[in-house]
């Protein structure tokens, strides 16, 4: 890792994500409110989302699009950034939209059942 | 089909002898006992005359079946034991069953008739009778350890578990186990104390207090049968120990002195104790002369 | 106590999720030295053999197309949860929820803007193997423009069955072109049709027949979803 | 041709893109369809797995690209095996399912049948994949029908349970995102043969790391203890068959996807005690949890995740003696805890808490399904000569092989718990009085069809284990063959 | 196929055929019942003799039948006893519900008894180990009351032995490749020392919770008690047998080929000494018949584990034999209490009393096994009693032979109480209505009773087999020829001449029976039990002056510091304790989301932390 800004980019970049990640986890561990929960749950798929397009990108790298003239100018598809990470994310991005979906649907239906939305107070099943 | 005959007859004789023998000691018993409470007490023969009026007599009534073969069963064991037991040894008049059984069989056959009567007791219906009869078989329990610590101590010391092999142990050594074994002879006697079941060991029949224990509803033959089982079975338990401890004998005269001496020890001690509860007198059996018991194995292991 | 316990927790997890990141490296090539990474051979065969401008856009639709019919499957299958979890009795929508109703500059402009959304989300998914965006991009700004006239107007309503019918279709299509290269090509959704000219509109095989499905059933399941959340007013006993 | 892997995977979707159009033909067929496709699946996964045993693995290609470039699926003996258990399952659960609650509307029928469906087709997936990031959408297939079916249930807790679910879903995908992309940066693959073929030029730290995440995030969905909060509460709330479907076939493929990466993608020598270590933490918590339970499902539940606490047990021990001990062990308790699942929903059908005391003497008025409960319960302490015995006896034979002394002595001494919970529910059937006024529920036809199958499997299995034996001895050769595994899937030429 | 095929088959077919057949006829069930049971056991003694094999291939693993001299015996009992006990049952069973049930279980357990029997190899030893614990469980949870207790409690020590048998089979397995009993025999003297200790250890386990053996006997009372009598018979009179036979095997085969086994053969035989003291004195104390002959059975099982662990000929003789007679007369005996309870309804002794003029066959069939039970000559139990002790002196077991003793003397305070309490006494006017059992009760117990007398004269009968099977598990025989007649003698060279003495007891028994009754019985005439002279009062008619609770008080108050403590609550106190811990286990399960989102966290950091230890 050489010392320059972009050196500290690296840390940057990552070190948000992750702390992204850690945020929505807190939110999930902590917050009492089922809607912070969900948006725990949120944060961490953006921090995540955001981790693994980090990945995927090069120094001075360009979009993994071969518009017309990119070949003649380049001669090289090193130049592009890893689309794999993107078409991933892209998934992921898709299924978190889901789980939320779904979650709060679920969120709805527990506050239609218990009239509250304190998870502290939604504990009918346990042991 | 001679020999059959010759047992038969042998088997009778010893019979009458044990009889007579432990009749008298009956009677002899009542005599001292009164003498020593300085009363004049009955003849020594009375015995004698109770035993014929009860066999005089016919009895109306019976309580059922175990009722009536109860003194059978009785009888049973105490001819069974007096068979096995060697009377005389080096004598062809009563050779029974001395070499068909041993000591362990004996024990088990003593047990045979208390069974019996305790049946027949239990089937007349008597409380007093069944009250008798469990107090009789704790009793039992209690006595029976120091008694078995005894003769286990004995069989393992001689290699033997016959009487005849402990007598001939005897014979060839010349000393009597009394002296060879005497932890085993204490703790013997005082086992006695509890099979003649005299005072302080006399709660089983508790002549006051339950109507005689066991034999509450029972008289005229049944009566007489009992009597004279219980005197056989007096003669044949003090042979067995005095051919067990006392080296046997060679005739009849010094059968009963060695007999009756060993008789005197239960019957003095009767006189100067008063009446242990049943669990009383258990926990008596297992404590001192228990301890000699194992005294005795000690001995007979270490020796 | 919680709070502290899960702020160390996480900031341990952070310490070791970080630190394996940071060992990765940003920016620079992290694959390991004499491997040939996929990613090469994406980039080589997108041009060379589906002849599609957008690397992104055949990895998505055609090298891991598998993962993109599992996507829209998650999608199918969150529509269908979200509608039996907060389904109810007698088949009636709940009241709309309104917080306040809006001003006529809103519904005029919402009413403009409509079909200038769908018509930018009809492109961005036709285009998607040409430009940046594709099937799921146009399907959610298809989606955005049915919230804005959602939001706009109190009582808009959007045909629950023909949403159902165009998620079907859509689907059917998805996973029919898939079968038809099975039965054409023998490996499921290959490419069947001819790949024409790169950077042309009608290039690429069934790349953009695909993403054309998939921006039609994102968008109608998209809208779906914020249809039936937006219903759910009353009834607190469930 | 006898079929392609594809078609496991294909045809259900098709079908349930299809079912909403045809439901606004005929309603019933959203019942029907379901069935049919399983019954065909069911059909071709047997006709392939005669194949795949007499001619090794098929190895599918999707979209014309061979691995590494493109997703592939692995139908070998051991996964083929897998889905052929899961197909079966599925099949039962449907038939099962079928007309479950008299009066469900239309549209909650649609629902369910379609996402028992996706929940089967999305573990089928996971078993079948042979690439890493395909696996994680198959899992979230799985958990989103998992999500829905838990819920499924009006004016109970199951709102509360399957949230529960969707939280540490949700966690799991995170890590297993993470896992995947440490892999990716390290050798630009994610194909799962490919992967194995080149992990060990890993960086040792990076490569452990990678794995505690994919266990983690697997583990929640195979219910090791401590990751399986969510699982007694969705068993104990989603409809029986449901409970069943997880027991029998969710929990099924998450193991396999866990043993996958352990035997085959992964090099790591101390993963095979880490497996035996998580395995019977999670087989003593939980069967030591079971024994208090009050509710018939959630007793079941916790059961359900000692068994396969179990099961990684015996595949930590590495040998293929341990792996064969798993397998029928996985065989045995997916049909086994279906039957109870079955029979146990209907047992404490018309209750609505469930209790175990609301039992009390069903035996008079359900006594097929008591019998079969009882036989359930039997198998599944591994009583003879009922099919549990056989998998306990491969398991124990396997531990002693692996001299694996104190993992036996623990395995039994929680049998025993085990057995004591069981017993008492059977003893409650059978032998006491009934208390509550819950009017007990005679079983539908097809219901009573379904656990009659099952409980003749289980004595069949029981008294002749020769009919499985040789598939599973082929499937755990299989599994331990890794070289052969990578050679079948990067040979392939394009 | 193999005749051992065909019987198996035939057992399992006529259990379920006999389970189904009630659905349709119950006297086509009984019929089924019966000819599933006798048709077996027919087939068996007549074709298959020792050295039939009989394989069958399940799993991967061949499961090997075949019948040597030693299981013949206990087959033996299995079957005969098996036998009456089911002839016995037909009346028993008459009017009861879930009959089926019953009948399918009782033919269960005999077939996984001979199963056991006939097994060569570990696996289906085990195999049929298991199917006769839970199909006895399920016979002794038949009445369904209290169940909780007692059912549970006999299966889970029942399943603490049989893993801790199968451990051991799979460790054997592991060290010798093979689950054969005869190359774990072969191979045992070469395996490491710790396995030679724990090998056995594993197996004794096993056997000794099914032959009652002290610290594992606590379920032994209540499930004997608790089963119904037709199938307590063989519970306790056969089923029992079976960790007889197992230990049989293992001292004899694996211990005794080891130094240490010394050490093995003192610590059962005492355990069996102190069972049998504990049992003797507990069964004592019981007021119901059931549980006092329960509590015997304990005791009698402690003899028989005492003869075999000393391991001289004459002891392991002396076992076998009084397994077989225990089989015999504890077997008669529970068929009696059930004959009683089912007449009368109920086996308290604090009720019934008096029977014996209205169930005087049952009377016979008691008194006698009674008295061999009391080992009182001249029934059979006299001649096993007789070589423990000889065995046990002979062998310097000095203070064990006084343990035995006691118990055995103690032995006759029980026996006393089970034939005053049911029999004599008072006869109260609420049993005026008794009749004596169906003809198909009393003759199975009558049969068995006439077979007690007659070993306890010829015991050479039984002593032959048992010689033979010992020799075929490899003893040495010493005094082979003498068992052919009459005769049992001891290494010391002493002996008993049985019969002899058995004449000499018949003639003196007989002279004075007539001697008492010449002239006499005729003319008295019988009088009620109310007819009697309490201190000098004719008790009226309504008077209850029957003797029975706190029967044996003055006894139970001597021994009453050995009673004190009761294993049986130190279990329950491990139980409880046990159940608590699994209560606080229980409670992870918070039941709170968020929590469990924090242990997953836990578990990845606890993992991470420690990555270099595990990986």
């Amino acid at each position: 890792m050489d010392n320059t800004l972009f050196g500290y980019l690296n840390y940057a970049v990552y070190g948000t994500a992750v702390l992204v990640i850690l945020i929505g986890l807190y939110g999930t561990m902590v917050k009492k409110s089922l809607l912070k929960v969900v948006i725990g749950l949120s944060v961490s798929d953006s921090g995540l989302n955001l981790l693994i397009v980090a990945i995927g990108y090069y120094k001075g790298g360009t979009a993994p699009i071969f518009s017309p003239g990119f070949l003649e100018n380049f001669k090289s598809v090193s130049k592009m950034v890893d689309p794999v990470p993107q078409a991933l994310v892209l998934t992921a991005i898709v299924i978190g939209f889901g789980v939320t979906a779904v979650a709060l649907a679920l969120v709805i239906r527990l506050y239609r059942h218990h009239g509250t939305l304190n998870i502290d107070e939604i504990k009918n099943l346990k042991w | 089909m001679e020999k059959v005959l010759l047992d038969i007859l042998g088997a009778i004789v010893t019979f009458l002898v044990a009889f007579v023998v432990g009749m008298t000691y009956g009677g002899l018993n009542r005599k001292i006992t009164a003498r020593v409470q300085n009363r004049k007490g009955p003849p020594w023969y009375q015995n004698f005359i109770d035993a014929y009026k009860l066999s005089s007599k016919k009895s109306a009534i019976h309580h059922g079946v175990m009722h009536h073969l109860g003194p059978a069963f009785l009888m049973v064991t105490s001819v069974m034991t007096l068979l096995i037991v060697p009377v005389l040894s080096h004598n062809n008049w009563f050779p029974n069953l001395n070499f068909q059984g041993d000591l362990i069989f004996l024990l088990y056959i003593m047990t045979f008739g208390p069974l019996g009567m305790a049946l027949g007791a239990g089937q007349t219906g008597n409380p007093n009778s069944a009250i008798g009869v469990t107090r009789g078989l704790s009793m039992m329990v209690g006595f029976e350890i120091p008694w078995v610590l005894a003769l286990v101590a004995l069989m393992i010391q001689y290699h033997t578990t016959s009487i005849t092999g402990l007598m001939a142990v005897q014979a060839h050594s010349g000393t009597w186990l009394m002296f060879s074994s005497p932890f085993a002879f204490i703790a013997a006697v005082m086992a006695l104390f509890g099979m003649f079941r005299y005072s302080p060991f006399d709660i089983v029949g508790a002549p006051t207090e339950l109507a005689s224990g066991p034999i509450a509803e029972t008289g005229g033959k049944y009566l007489f049968v009992m009597m004279s089982s219980g005197s056989v079975f007096t003669f044949a338990k003090l042979t067995l120990y005095v051919d067990l401890f006392l080296g046997g004998a060679d005739n009849l005269f010094i059968l009963i002195i060695k007999t009756f001496a060993l008789y005197l020890i239960p019957l003095l001690y009767s006189l100067v104790s008063p009446r242990y509860r049943t669990e009383q007198a258990i926990r008596w059996f297992w404590g001192w002369p228990s301890f000699f018991g194992l005294l005795a194995i000690l001995q007979a292991i270490i020796f | 106590m919680k709070k502290v316990l899960v702020i160390l927790l996480l900031a341990t997890l952070g310490y070791y999720v970080a630190g394996t990141y940071f060992d990765i490296g940003f920016g620079q090539p992290h694959f390991i030295k004499g491997l040939l990474p996929v990613k090469d051979i994406y980039l080589a065969q997108t041009v060379k053999s589906l002849k599609v401008s957008n690397a992104v856009t055949s990895i998505v639709v055609n090298f891991r197309g598998f993962d993109t019919l599992g996507e829209v499957t998650v999608l199918f299958l969150a529509v269908t949860a979200l509608g039996s979890i907060l389904y109810k009795k007698m088949n009636v929508l709940g009241e709309r929820s309104v917080l306040f109703s809006s001003s006529s500059i809103v519904t005029s402009g919402s009413k403009l803007l409509f079909p200038a959304i769908i018509l930018l989300g009809f492109y961005v998914f036709i285009h998607g193997h040409l430009s940046p965006g594709g099937g799921f991009q146009g399907g959610v700004i298809i989606a955005s423009g049915f919230l804005l006239m959602l939001l706009a107007y109190e009582n808009y309503s959007v045909s629950h069955t023909a949403l159902s019918v165009v998620e079907s279709l859509a689907g059917i299509t998805f996973a029919g072109v898939g079968l038809l290269g099975f039965m054409h090509g023998g490996t499921f959704l290959q490419n069947f049709l001819p790949t024409g000219v790169l950077n042309h509109l009608f290039s690429g095989g069934i790349i953009p027949i695909i993403y054309i499905a998939v921006g039609f059933k994102v968008g109608a399941e998209l809208t779906g979803v914020i249809y039936t959340v937006l219903h759910e007013k009353g009834e607190s006993n469930g | 041709m006898v079929g392609t892997p594809v078609l496991f995977i294909a045809i259900p979707l098709l079908a349930a893109f299809l079912i909403p159009l045809l439901g606004m033909i005929w309603k019933e067929l959203v019942r029907i369809v379901p069935g049919l496709v399983l019954t065909y699946l069911l059909i071709l996964a047997v006709n392939l797995l005669v194949h795949v045993l007499a001619h090794g693995p098929v190895v599918e290609v999707i979209a014309g690209w061979v691995p590494p470039i493109g997703i592939n699926l692995v139908f070998s003996v051991f996964s083929g095996f897998l889905v052929t258990l899961m197909i079966f399952l599925g099949l039962l659960v449907w038939a099962y399912s079928y007309r479950f609650k008299r009066n469900v509307d239309y549209e909650p029928a649609l629902k369910y049948f379609l996402m028992l469906m996706m929940l089967i087709t999305g573990s089928v997936g996971i078993v079948l994949t042979g690439d890493i990031f395909n696996m994680f959408v198959f899992i979230e297939i799985t958990s989103i029908s998992g999500y829905g079916l838990t819920a499924f249930y009006k004016g109970r807790d199951s709102a509360e349970a399957s949230f529960k679910y969707v939280l540490l879903g949700s966690v799991a995908s995170t890590f297993l995102l993470l896992a995947i992309m440490i892999i990716y940066s390290q050798l630009g693959t994610l194909n799962m043969a490919d992967i194995a073929n080149k992990i060990h030029l890993m960086n040792p730290t990076l490569k452990i790391v990678s794995y505690i995440f994919f266990v983690t995030a697997l583990g929640i969905e195979a219910e090791i203890f401590p990751l399986n909060g969510w699982a007694p509460d969705a068993y104990a709330e989603a409809p029986g068959p449901v409970g069943a479907a997880f027991a029998g076939i969710v929990v099924k493929a998450s193991v396999y996807a866990i043993i996958r990466y352990t035997f085959t993608i992964f090099d790591l020598s101390g993963a095979f005690n880490f497996l035996i270590i998580i395995g019977m933490i999670t087989l003593i918590v939980a069967e030591t949890a079971a024994i208090r339970q009050e509710k018939l499902k959630r007793m079941l539940a916790y059961s359900s995740i000692g068994q396969m606490g179990l099961v990684l047990v015996a595949f930590g021990f590495g040998t293929e003696e341990g792996v064969f001990a798993a397998l029928f062990l996985m065989l045995n308790h997916a049909i086994i805890k279906s039957l109870l699942f079955f029979s146990g929903s209907y047992l404490v059908y018309n209750s609505k808490c469930k209790y175990i005391k609301e039992v009390n003497g069903m035996s008079k008025f359900l006594p097929v399904t008591s019998l079969l409960f009882a036989l359930g319960a039997f198998a599944i302490v591994g009583l003879p000569p009922f099919a549990g015995f056989w998998s306990k006896l491969s398991v124990m034979t396997a531990a002693a092989d692996s001299n694996m002394i104190l993992i036996m002595v623990l395995v039994l001494m929680v049998s025993v718990v085990e057995l004591v919970y069981y017993l008492r529910v059977v003893n409650r059937i059978y032998f006491f009085k009934k208390e509550t006024a819950i009017e007990p529920k005679k079983p539908t036809f097809n219901a009573l069809v379904v656990m009659i199958v099952l409980g003749v499997i289980i004595l069949a299995i029981g008294f002749y284990p020769d009919v499985v034996t040789g598939v599973l001895h082929k499937a755990s050769a299989s599994l331990m063959d890794k070289s052969q595994y990578i050679h079948h899937v990067l040979s392939l030429r394009q | 196929m193999e005749m051992i095929h065909i019987i198996f088959l035939i057992f399992l077919g006529g259990a379920v055929l006999t389970y189904f057949s009630g659905k349709i006829s119950k006297v086509l069930q009984d019929i089924f019942f019966l000819a599933s049971v006798l048709v077996p056991a027919y087939l068996f003694f007549a074709y298959v003799g020792a050295g039939r094999e009989a394989t069958l291939s399940l799993g991967g693993i061949t499961l090997i039948w075949g019948v040597n001299h030693f299981s013949w015996l206990f087959s033996l009992i299995v079957l005969g006893l098996g036998s009456m006990a089911a002839i016995y049952a037909i009346g028993y069973m008459k009017g009861k519900k879930r009959k089926g049930y019953f009948y399918f279980n009782f033919i269960l357990s005999i077939m996984a008894m001979m199963g056991i029997l006939l097994s060569i190899d570990l696996i289906s030893f085990f195999i049929f180990w298991e199917i006769m614990t839970w199909s006895s469980y399920l016979v002794t949870i038949y009445n369904g009351h209290d169940i909780q207790r007692i059912g549970i409690k006999y299966f889970v020590f029942s399943a603490i032995g049989a893993y801790a048998m199968l451990m051991a089979i799979v460790i054997v397995h592991h060290l010798t490749g093979s689950f054969l009993m005869s190359s774990m025999i072969n191979f045992y003297p070469n395996m490491s020392l710790s396995m030679q200790i724990w090998i056995p250890v594993m197996f004794l386990l096993a056997f000794g919770v099914k032959a009652a053996m002290m610290p594992l006997h606590v379920w032994a009372p209540d499930a004997y008690s608790n089963a119904p009598m037709a199938y307590t018979s063989i519970f306790s009179g056969a089923l029992s047998k079976m960790g007889i036979y197992g230990m049989v095997i293992v001292l004899v085969t694996m211990i005794n080929q080891i130094p240490q086994g010394f050490w093995f053969r003192e610590v059962i035989a005492w355990l069996g000494g102190i069972t049998a003291a504990i049992g003797t004195l507990w069964a004592i104390k019981q007021d119901d018949a059931k549980k006092l002959l329960a509590y015997s059975s304990v005791a009698q099982l402690g003899y028989i584990i005492t003869g075999i662990a000393i391991g001289t000929e004459l002891g392991m003789l002396a076992g076998l034999f009084l397994a077989v007679m225990h089989a015999l007369f504890k077997g008669t005996l529970f068929m009696v209490t059930g004959a009683i309870e089912k007449q009368t309804g109920t086996t308290n002794f604090n009720e019934v009393t008096g029977l014996i003029r209205k169930m005087p066959w049952t009377f016979i069939a008691a008194l006698l096994s009674i008295i061999a039970l009391a080992g009182i000559p001249p029934l059979g139990g006299f001649v096993g009693k007789w070589m423990l002790y000889e065995s046990l002196i002979t062998s310097n077991h000095y203070l064990l032979v006084i343990v035995i003793f006691f118990s055995s003397t103690a032995a006759f305070l029980y026996c006393y109480k089970f034939l005053f309490g049911f029999f004599l006494g008072q006869e109260e006017k609420e049993w005026a209505h008794v009749k004596e059992a169906p003809a198909v009760m009393v003759v199975p117990m009558l049969i068995m009773a006439v077979m007690m007398f007659v070993l306890g004269t010829f015991p050479g009968i039984i002593l032959k087999p048992i010689n033979s099977g010992l020799m075929d598990l490899g003893f040495v025989d010493s005094f082979k020829h003498l068992w052919e007649s009459s005769v049992i003698l001891n290494v010391w060279g002493n002996h008993v001449v049985l019969q002899p003495i058995l004449y000499w007891i018949i003639g003196i028994f007989v002279f004075f029976m007539i001697f008492l009754t010449w002239k006499g019985f005729k003319t008295t005439r019988y009088v009620s039990t109310k007819d009697i002279s309490s201190s000098g009062e004719v008790p009226a008619d309504d008077e209850n002056l029957t003797f029975s609770v706190g029967f044996m008080q003055p006894f139970m108050r001597a021994v009453a510091p050995a009673m004190r403590r009761q294993i049986d609550k130190y279990y329950n106190g491990i139980a409880d304790g046990l159940e608590s811990l699994f209560e606080f286990i229980r409670r992870i399960y918070t039941g709170n989301g968020q929590t469990y989102t924090i242990y997953v966290i836990v578990f990845v950091v606890i993992v991470l932390l420690f990555k270099n230890i595990l990986f």
